[in-house]
């Protein structure tokens, strides 16, 4: 069966607010609007204005809200419209709910999600196209989750909303609309993923490509490519979770093909790849490497707008191709 | 609408709404008479039909995917730009948030420009890197054109701190809606502007609507002109491009004098959705779009005071019309023949001024450079 | 200071600076007249004993280097913790910023997990791992000791919402300095706490300085109350107990009663630094601070109350005064007894509930994981 | 001659204020209060509240005036009183300073510095200890500067102040008494540090250590261990700027020693650290590596207050002692 992403979001939120009274989404337009990306479609006409609470546009304050009603019990699903938005609630999100778990040795628990479209969109520029994936990741006290495709979005929403910790939810508007297979299993209502456990999403052994979000889709596209032109056997994995981060099974997958590109659609410096790239390089698999690692990444620049531009912009199937090649010395 | 005429080319017009007052007791009121030059009318009226020319020209443009992403038209509320643009300098600080086009057009960038740049043309105000909502005019003090709400109110207090610190006597004005008027910032700008006297004009659009959510739903207080608390505020007719520009040569008077910041409120309306992909129609009804439309619509009312200034004659507007209609669709030709901006000049150009970096793209530095 | 004699255990006490309210007008008057218990009374002062003992010790502690960082104490201001306490259920939630030894307190916290707090201690409210401005009491809904100025107040905002949601009855209070006062997202919980009529009182202890600046240059409005603005505001005597219990009684009826929140204002002062570090006279005269320390503090305060109500001898509140002494003494002593938290026990605990992940320390992975 | 950093920075404000009438400081007790940690001490005798002046506890406020102010043209020096107060504002640091120029095509401008100190400091618990180093250097449109010692302070605010661009300048509040010697040379008024240049703290052939701000002590620290217990020739690179980064002085370095130590007082995942592993492993240098990289850092929690903790939280010489041993295969 197929699902869009956005139905699946739907559903996991669907699902666990059937299940829990104390879980409530906050945001701005998630109500009356049915969300300005129709995630939260229909749950306002189910659940009433006191679950599906619109705000005013002070992310500070309802961010603050949220995190405050999770010290109190509730489950806040809090949605930012998008998380380019989510700067001005930072300091709520990485102080207040982060932090104050550890600060309290445990007593002050925030259960709650912080979720919305992140990273690149089309054609709306630098202000509103930045990926967060790095900077959460580096936070301790938050787990930071990168749904793929439909069942990702419903089985990690779903285990997020379930877990007892703060997590960023980090999806992307590009894929909201896409349909994706749904396995028998995916579409029951009691289908969670495990937070913190990456996918072999297409098997290889010729080399390895980490990535995440979106940018699955890109991969598996120059997987396609390789194959057909190069004869190169591609594995590609999907992270799904950014911190904790799954490091075994990405070393796992370096050892057995000796190469690895890394994908995002983030900037590059200080990102994801250089992560994977750092722990790569100080665990066992480090003997294993047959050529240095590729960055694939979105430019070191703010997002243009001009189509040109923003193409060459955002990592693409062939620059993937590109890596693999040099990577595989092909190239 | 006009009260008595006077030498063959000025007029005195009637505001029709009053202005309301918070705070000003103290103050001469506002005048609700204001004297006008058949130059300036024709002149108003000639901005707001190119405004919204411009705007309907975007909207199709957007419909025919030669513009992407958001694009916030300003169809409805050009007489704030144009009776605001009216009473200040041409070098006062203007800034705003998205719903930009109008704001750029009266601080003095062309049709062809701003469509450009909504096209994501090199022809663009931004040669294509900002769209809709990144558009700039800095020679005349105009500073976007910005795409994070509320943001731009704190910029503009410190537009509003140069201009003190250097003593210029230019006033700033900073711009944002109904929505925005919530936004922690706007407070923190407030107290710091009444605390230091800035030379400031907060400058609230209350187009009734925060996308898709009205003033009731989003605002404990709805009189946008009392937020301020503790500065002064007025409230005026933003459908009313002569009761706009007497608010605002009130305001500027009264900031340029030394008296710190003013909070006004422009009582105004969209016509169209919050941005392109909103039909505009879900939280409010179509009548209510409708009446408003026909009853105060700034086009209208300017053109029949000139008729009752007798400044032209029905069939002089009709040409003046015709007049805009031709020019803007020139301009529209002309941006529609300029290219998109290469990728080799523009993509790593204006990160950093001096950039003596190697800027990675997709997958390699830019430059050739490899480590 | 009392009116007149009761039964023997209760007495009526005169509230001597009238309360000052703020679109209250349509509510009856908050009462001058307080009747309290002798046990209510005694139970006060023993309460402002302890409390200035307890951060009295921690000013010695901290000069003898065995607290560090910052420690920001309570001295002056033990009449608001005092007081609301005393109005409020032990289960209405309270928030508060760094300044919340004396809020730990009255949430039934014992001076030697504070003070062992303070040290570092695994004795600590929080094992050492939070320091003087986190502390907690989650079992009766205190939710600290927040380090960044006005985060508390949005986060409060959420714990009204979460009574409000689950119709517990409960109401929420929300602390916050004058220096806070002015930060945006205060603005923000004030405007969706208006709004959604939040059972909250925002509580603004007003000590007149923000670290080393005084009100009146942080803030253009300094009549906190009235910063709510749509919201209505209580000012009150912030030294005297009875005057805080007063108003905050008649609060906690207000909001209970589902009116929506308040906006509160705690007329009060601190006689130390803003923190250990700051010696605390450079921005205020030596006088300033005298001549409260000998007008209005709120120890001397209460004993004159209960000498007038012959609730105890001068004798009595003496014997109170070497108990209080003794108790806090032997409870610092209990904190210093305990050691510091173990690397290996409490390191790496509580990052994250049900943590499987290896977390890196400064050199190797924490569990002996190796990727 | 020796000098405090905090003189250091007094010094280099002092001197370009006096320069130049456009460039003022605002921030929380900058001025009558003499600075929160005094590094502003006299500037507002000197200069008086005009150009020194003291705003109300309103980080995102304040700070939008600071790129407001710049963008007119004025030359704002922004200070936090911490950086973790930057959260609060770090939309105007990132939205409206960092992508102005680039969105508007190099039309506006935000000539300006913002700095406080960053990091670590002592006993003052999570919410106060954060080091924003790799979140800032992540993103494209501000330079982020992190001094080590006085004539790193010195020369290399004065630069910031001077550059055209919106500057990060990262201090640690744990130096800002220590005495540094000052060169002849860094005493004088015209004297500026070049931003985006690495430089070689201490020469040495055996590893390499890539560190910056009050590392560097603790790398020198270690150096001298080493080179006394197990006579290893350490090289210390102090980055001085995190972006742009000066990968090309790590990976001569990297050529000539063949092993990589990092070290950095913020948290481990997607930190500088990574971000210099990745860059080497991409580049020529990963041929000439003879061990995997190692990685010294904060402990990837929220910093903890008690003595012990925070201490095991903190790296220090012993921590960078045993990856220099481990790295050169003596452990
Ligand atoms: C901080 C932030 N939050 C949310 C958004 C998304 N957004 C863009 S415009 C808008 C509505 C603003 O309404 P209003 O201030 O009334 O201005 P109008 O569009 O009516 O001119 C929202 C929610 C944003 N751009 N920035
Ligand atoms: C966002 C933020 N900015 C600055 C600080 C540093 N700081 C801590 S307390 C304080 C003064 C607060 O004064 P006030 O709100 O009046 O509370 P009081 O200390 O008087 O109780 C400042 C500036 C901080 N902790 N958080
Ligand atoms: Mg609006
Ligand atoms: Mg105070």
């Amino acid at each position: 069966e197929k699902m869009t992403v956005r139905d699946a979001l739907n559903a996991a939120m669907d699902e666990e607010m059937e299940k829990d009274d104390k879980v409530f989404i906050i945001g701005e337009e998630v109500g009356q609007y049915q969300g300005a990306y129709k995630v939260t479609r229909g749950l306002f006409d189910k659940y009433g204005p006191k679950r599906v609470r619109d705000a005013p546009i002070t992310e500070m304050g309802f961010t603050g809200i949220g995190v405050g009603a999770a010290f109190a019990g509730l489950k806040p699903i809090v949605e930012f419209m998008t998380w380019n938005f989510s700067m001005q609630a930072i300091d709520q999100i990485i102080n207040s709910a982060a932090k104050s778990y550890y600060m309290s040795s445990g007593q002050v628990t925030s259960p709650m999600v912080f979720r919305g479209p992140n990273g690149v969109s089309a054609g709306v520029a630098a202000q509103h196209s930045q990926c967060f994936a790095s900077w959460y990741g580096h936070c301790p006290g938050v787990i930071t989750v990168t749904p793929y495709d439909s069942e990702d979005a419903k089985g990690l929403l779903k285990a997020s909303i379930r877990d007892p910790n703060p997590v960023v939810f980090l999806e992307s508007e590009l894929v909201y609309g896409t349909e994706y297979e749904m396995s028998e299993e995916a579409m029951k209502d009691d289908f969670v993923l495990p937070l913190g456990k990456a996918k072999v999403q297409k098997e290889g052994e010729d080399v390895t490509i980490v990535t995440f979000s979106r940018m699955v889709d890109v991969a598996l596209a120059a997987a396609e490519t390789l194959k057909a032109e190069d004869g190169i056997n591609v594995e590609v994995i999907n992270l799904r979770t950014i911190r904790p981060l799954d490091a075994e099974t990405v070393i796992q997958s370096v050892k057995k093909t000796n190469r690895l590109v890394t994908l995002e659609e983030g900037w590059p410096q200080y990102g994801v790849g250089a992560e994977i790239a750092a722990v790569v390089m100080e665990s066992d698999a480090f003997d294993y490497l047959d050529a240095p690692i590729e960055r694939v990444s979105g430019a070191d620049i703010p997002m243009p707008y001009a189509t040109s531009l923003e193409q060459a912009a955002i990592p693409q199937p062939h620059n993937v191709v590109n890596a693999v090649r040099r990577s595989t010395f092909r190239k | 609408y006009a009260k008595k005429a006077q030498k063959a080319d000025t007029y005195t017009f009637q505001v029709i709404k009053p202005h309301v007052t918070y705070l000003l007791e103290d103050h001469p009121p506002i005048p609700l008479e204001v004297e006008v030059s058949k130059d300036d009318a024709l002149f108003y009226l000639r901005r707001l039909l190119t405004m919204r020319r411009m705007e309907m020209e975007a909207d199709q443009l957007y419909k025919k995917k030669l513009i992407r992403g958001f694009c916030h038209l300003y169809i409805g509320q050009e007489a704030v730009a144009t009776g605001m643009a009216a009473a200040l300098n041409l070098d006062d600080h203007i800034i705003t948030a998205y719903r930009c086009h109008g704001w750029q057009m009266v601080k003095g960038d062309s049709v062809k420009a701003i469509i450009a740049e909504l096209m994501g043309r090199e022809a663009g105000s931004s040669n294509g890197k900002g769209g809709s909502m990144h558009i700039y005019k800095p020679e005349n003090n105009f500073y976007g054109g910005n795409g994070i709400v509320g943001a731009q109110v704190p910029l503009g207090a410190g537009l509003a701190f140069q201009a003190q610190y250097e003593g210029t006597g230019q006033i700033a004005v900073a711009l944002y809606g109904d929505g925005a008027a919530n936004q922690g910032q706007i407070f923190e700008a407030y107290n710091m502007a009444g605390l230091w006297k800035l030379p400031i004009a907060f400058v609230c659009e209350n187009n009734h609507y925060g996308m898709g959510t009205s003033i009731q739903r989003a605002s404990a207080e709805t009189q946008f002109y009392k937020r301020g608390q503790y500065i002064p505020g007025i409230q005026f007719d933003g459908m009313d491009v002569i009761a706009v520009q007497a608010a605002t040569q009130y305001a500027a008077d009264y900031i340029r004098a030394g008296n710190g910041p003013l909070v006004m409120e422009a009582n105004t309306y969209r016509y169209v959705g919050h941005s392109m992909s909103d039909p505009g129609n879900s939280y409010r009804s179509r009548e209510e779009v409708d009446n408003i439309r026909k009853s105060m619509d700034c086009i209208e009312l300017m053109k029949s005071r000139i008729l009752e200034a007798k400044f032209a004659t029905e069939d002089e507007i009709k040409s003046m019309e015709k007049e805009v209609r031709k020019d803007v669709t020139a301009q529209v030709k002309e941006a529609l023949a300029s290219p998109e901006p290469k990728v080799s000049e523009y993509m790593f150009q204006e990160t950093v001024i001096n950039n003596t970096e190697a800027l990675r793209g997709t997958e390699q530095w830019h430059n050739g450079w490899k480590p």
